[in-house]
């Protein structure tokens, strides 16, 4: 139904535009070790988009696929949250976005793997492990920075404000969300809240950092109604299959 | 001069020679340079790659377009550490580069223009880097032939996925072929520089023969490259972009037409099309993002002072 | 026939690409108005990269006009130099660009005034006077970055080094264009060369900079072979009617 | 007190104020602050449209939306000239507003998220923009009531530019109508909040007509900008998201429902949806781009010196 498939959406667009992101930072990096973390965390996420896609696209009317998901819907059409469509700024301000998100991320796949809907808890349970990984990754470099010079304490200071106000999407249960919870097919992010809460303040404390205050709840993502910087985003990414509609590749 | 000769006769009877071994100066400078050489052309190699990641035209070929560059990151990785076993820190070969007194594979002086570009950099400068890495797997310096293994291995893969790609754009739309012509235009006669300068032209061949850093030369390499090229290319349906190409039934082998030896040294001299975007970009990744790497040290150090403590 | 319009492309994308280029400033300059003066440029090449594109479409088989040109080509088509395509880097490196293209379109301009091809004369005319602007606006700033503090004058310097090897492009005659030089409707960029020469080096000499050494010449863009920069551009420019192929704005 | 009577009388009059007239601290400091803000709104204004002039769909749009941004830098410049008379400084009106210590227009933290918010900003914000402009051509102090004559005669045609843009996507396909609505959905209770609190709140309100400065309340324009906006909707075949709008007879206009004035006081605090976005390009523009304004005022001063010497 409707709202099943807009679940699927919601999880292929974030993995996908969080992928899409972590690519542009490819041979930009730091070092050569982060340049390959980069890639390889772009590389699941792009992977978990996939199947999410195609999860979404077979339940669809028509013969869609994943890649005319991907490629072919513009901006009102997107489901991720708004934090993943972030740009990624500087290397600590990628990182806060990531560690804000992977966190997340990691403790709603904990739970979807319990989905009534079987194809959902599989690719969940797929996808657990690499994201445990992303989450770890994340943290330490949140810790390391944070932790660090006084530079980077700043720099990851700004980073997690820039993000901050992002958080509250991550929790916000709208009607269709509701209908999919209450089918057992979706997780019910309030249900980890505080120990999501708890997660961050545990890992700042550890990065010496301050928990920054609560901003203003920004919402829209899931309606479709997101920042100016997806657009750019979606320009870059969809070119050449808007260019040339009729190939494959 | 015992010494020497001892090195030389282990090396004539293929033997590997390891970090701690005695080696003469000029041996492990050559390497140091060889080594480097690849491992820089590794990491600069992912930014025409890196060009496009963002802009594949599946969530298929993103994903090998990503995997690919990660692995490039991996072999970067593997070198460095090769390289560092003959004594000279990363720090110190990555300023080389970003001073221009280090090179890089002359290849990646050339743009990513479209995506055709992706599957012709996989199927020439991968197949031609394969070429050019195999006989190194029975190279004489230990940690070097070792790297060289798995690289080869991860480098055909590479090799097979870009031909497939060209595959695909070959026997698609009008567009496609064009653009998978064009790409096998502007990157054929780079491809063939790749090999270096004609052995007429290479003095330190033969010594690098001898001591094993090399095992074919040049020219022969090249001719190899050529030989295996041009039916792929005819079984793909496009056009080598050289007039002089023609079969030769007695030397069993593809006479080839003159390469601009002009470009190649002016591209070697760092003045390749976008030689500026390449450096500019790896010194931007290296001094934009110093703080990282400081930040890392600096967090390191407060550990070990608190686990000391 | 081909070769005239193959110049009218040419024309036409210089002004197109760089205008677009002048564009991405916009509500980022320097100051109010420099914000301003930047889209007054902008505005100007767009007009003039219309009026060309629209005399390339209007000889061309079938019912295309200038959108069609701007807005449904791909990256190989397109046959602008490679200067204007060069990113704008920092307000120095968007001077330099401006002044060393400017300084030629002008001196162009002045004499496709007497162009055979009568509609190129009068767009010629009506454009010369806005490039003498240009012109004289780029000059400005490139003595006065030159001659004005030690980081002005490093960033202007390395400005003038960024688009300095693309010069020769600009009076590099192909087989094309020979042939509308010989009709008389183009103008032979090699007529102009030592003026054009004369004027940086005066230029330089009153902002108090050497002359940068000659680069070995890039070439390319005037057969479609470009840099990395255009496929980045026009994946933003071309989005919407790309994206929206039957719609009209 | 004889100052001020005087000074009260001439307003009353209608004669304008000139800068070197006295006036009272409290009209001076409040209209620097209303000129100035409105100036940073036409600079901060420029940004979501300037999101849209690089993938304008057309070279005429493109073209028309150029020419806008150039004269809203042009309204900045004349606003700021005009808040100078008054003896506070470009550089301390830029640096109040960069610590978020000046305002300017909230509908500016929204973000342009498809070509139709260029036509709604058109349509329905300089229409919004206007109405309260319209009648400061007869503020009290001269080259403010100057300057807006000329900022209404081009913010007008940018007005009809913006309708005329909205009425091709409302005829347009599908696709471009669905932009135009949701458009419409999310600048319409914005556009209202334009107007500021409601009259209630809006404790200035009376002295700032007394003086002038301010020439009709809120409440009246913001019911104004309803009867005129909501048939030109109607028209477009556009649905004003507002179950309780409805004709009343008796008023002779709209009544329409309850802004969300949570939402914007929180936008005028600094936390609209892309505040931080907007606050960060006008810094990093004015920050970055220092060394410019160092190297200008260097070399005039250099000049200068060379003419005097």
């Amino acid at each position: 139904d409707a709202e099943t498939i807009a679940y699927y959406l919601m999880l292929g667009d974030d993995a996908l535009i969080l992928g899409q992101r972590l690519s542009e930072w490819c041979g930009h990096a730091p070092s050569v070790e982060v340049d390959l973390s980069l890639a390889n965390m772009g590389l699941d996420l792009i992977g978990q988009a996939t199947n999410y896609l195609n999860g979404a696209a077979g339940a669809m009317d028509g013969d869609k696929d994943a890649d005319a998901l991907a490629f072919k819907r513009d901006v009102l059409d997107f489901r991720n949250c708004l934090m993943v469509e972030q740009p990624n700024g500087d290397f600590a301000q990628t990182m806060a976005r990531q560690f804000l998100f992977s966190t997340w991320q990691h403790m709603l796949l904990q739970r979807l793997t319990q989905s009534k809907d079987g194809h959902l808890a599989a690719i969940a349970a797929k996808s657990v492990k690499e994201v445990a990984y992303h989450r770890e990754l994340a943290t330490d470099w949140v810790v390391r920075l944070g932790d660090g010079t006084e530079e980077s304490t700043r720099r990851m200071t700004e980073g997690l404000d820039w993000n901050w106000r992002f958080i509250p999407e991550l929790f916000d249960v709208d009607e269709t969300l509701q209908k999919v919870i209450n089918q057992g097919i979706a997780v019910d992010p309030r249900e980890f809240e505080d120990e999501y809460r708890s997660a961050l303040a545990e890992a700042l404390a550890q990065a010496k950092l301050a928990v920054p205050d609560d901003q203003r709840p920004i919402l829209g993502g899931r309606k479709g109604h997101h920042s100016e910087h997806l657009g750019h985003l979606l320009a870059v990414m969809q070119y050449l299959p808007r260019t040339y509609p009729d190939a494959e590749w | 001069q015992e010494l020497v000769d001892a090195f030389e006769a282990r090396v004539a009877a293929d033997e590997f020679i390891e970090p701690k071994d005695w080696m003469p100066e000029a041996y492990r400078k050559t390497l140091v340079r060889q080594i480097s050489q690849h491992a820089h052309s590794e990491i600069v190699g992912m930014l025409p790659e890196g060009n496009w990641i963002t802009r594949a035209p599946s969530l298929r070929r993103k994903a090998i377009l990503l995997a690919k560059v990660q692995d490039e990151a991996g072999h970067g990785l593997y070198l460095y550490c090769a390289a560092e076993t003959l004594g000279t820190s990363r720090e110190e070969m990555i300023e080389a580069l970003h001073s221009g007194k280090a090179k890089y594979s002359t290849i990646f002086n050339y743009p990513t223009l479209t995506w055709a570009d992706i599957a012709a950099i996989g199927w020439l400068v991968d197949g031609a880097a394969i070429m050019n890495q195999v006989p190194l797997q029975r190279t004489s310096y230990g940690p070097y032939a070792r790297a060289m293994v798995r690289v080869c291995k991860e480098e055909s893969f590479h090799q097979r996925q870009g031909y497939e790609a060209m595959t695909v754009l070959a026997q698609g739309t009008e567009e496609q072929k064009r653009m998978a012509q064009d790409a096998l235009n502007r990157w054929w006669w780079p491809s063939l520089m790749m090999f270096g300068p004609p052995d007429d032209k290479s003095p330190n061949t033969e010594r690098s023969m001898r001591w094993r850093i090399k095992r074919e030369t040049n020219d022969e390499l090249r001719q190899k490259f050529v030989d295996i090229t041009v039916p792929q290319a005819e079984f793909l349906g496009l056009t080598v972009p050289d007039e002089d190409l023609a079969w030769n039934e007695e030397k069993g082998g593809y006479d080839f037409g003159d390469i601009d030896w002009e470009e190649f040294y002016a591209v070697v001299r760092g003045e390749g099309p976008v030689a500026k975007e390449r450096m500019k970009a790896r010194r931007d990744a290296w001094e934009q993002n110093a703080w990282v790497r400081e930040a890392a040290d600096a967090h390191e150090a407060k550990k070990r002072a608190a686990a000391a403590a």
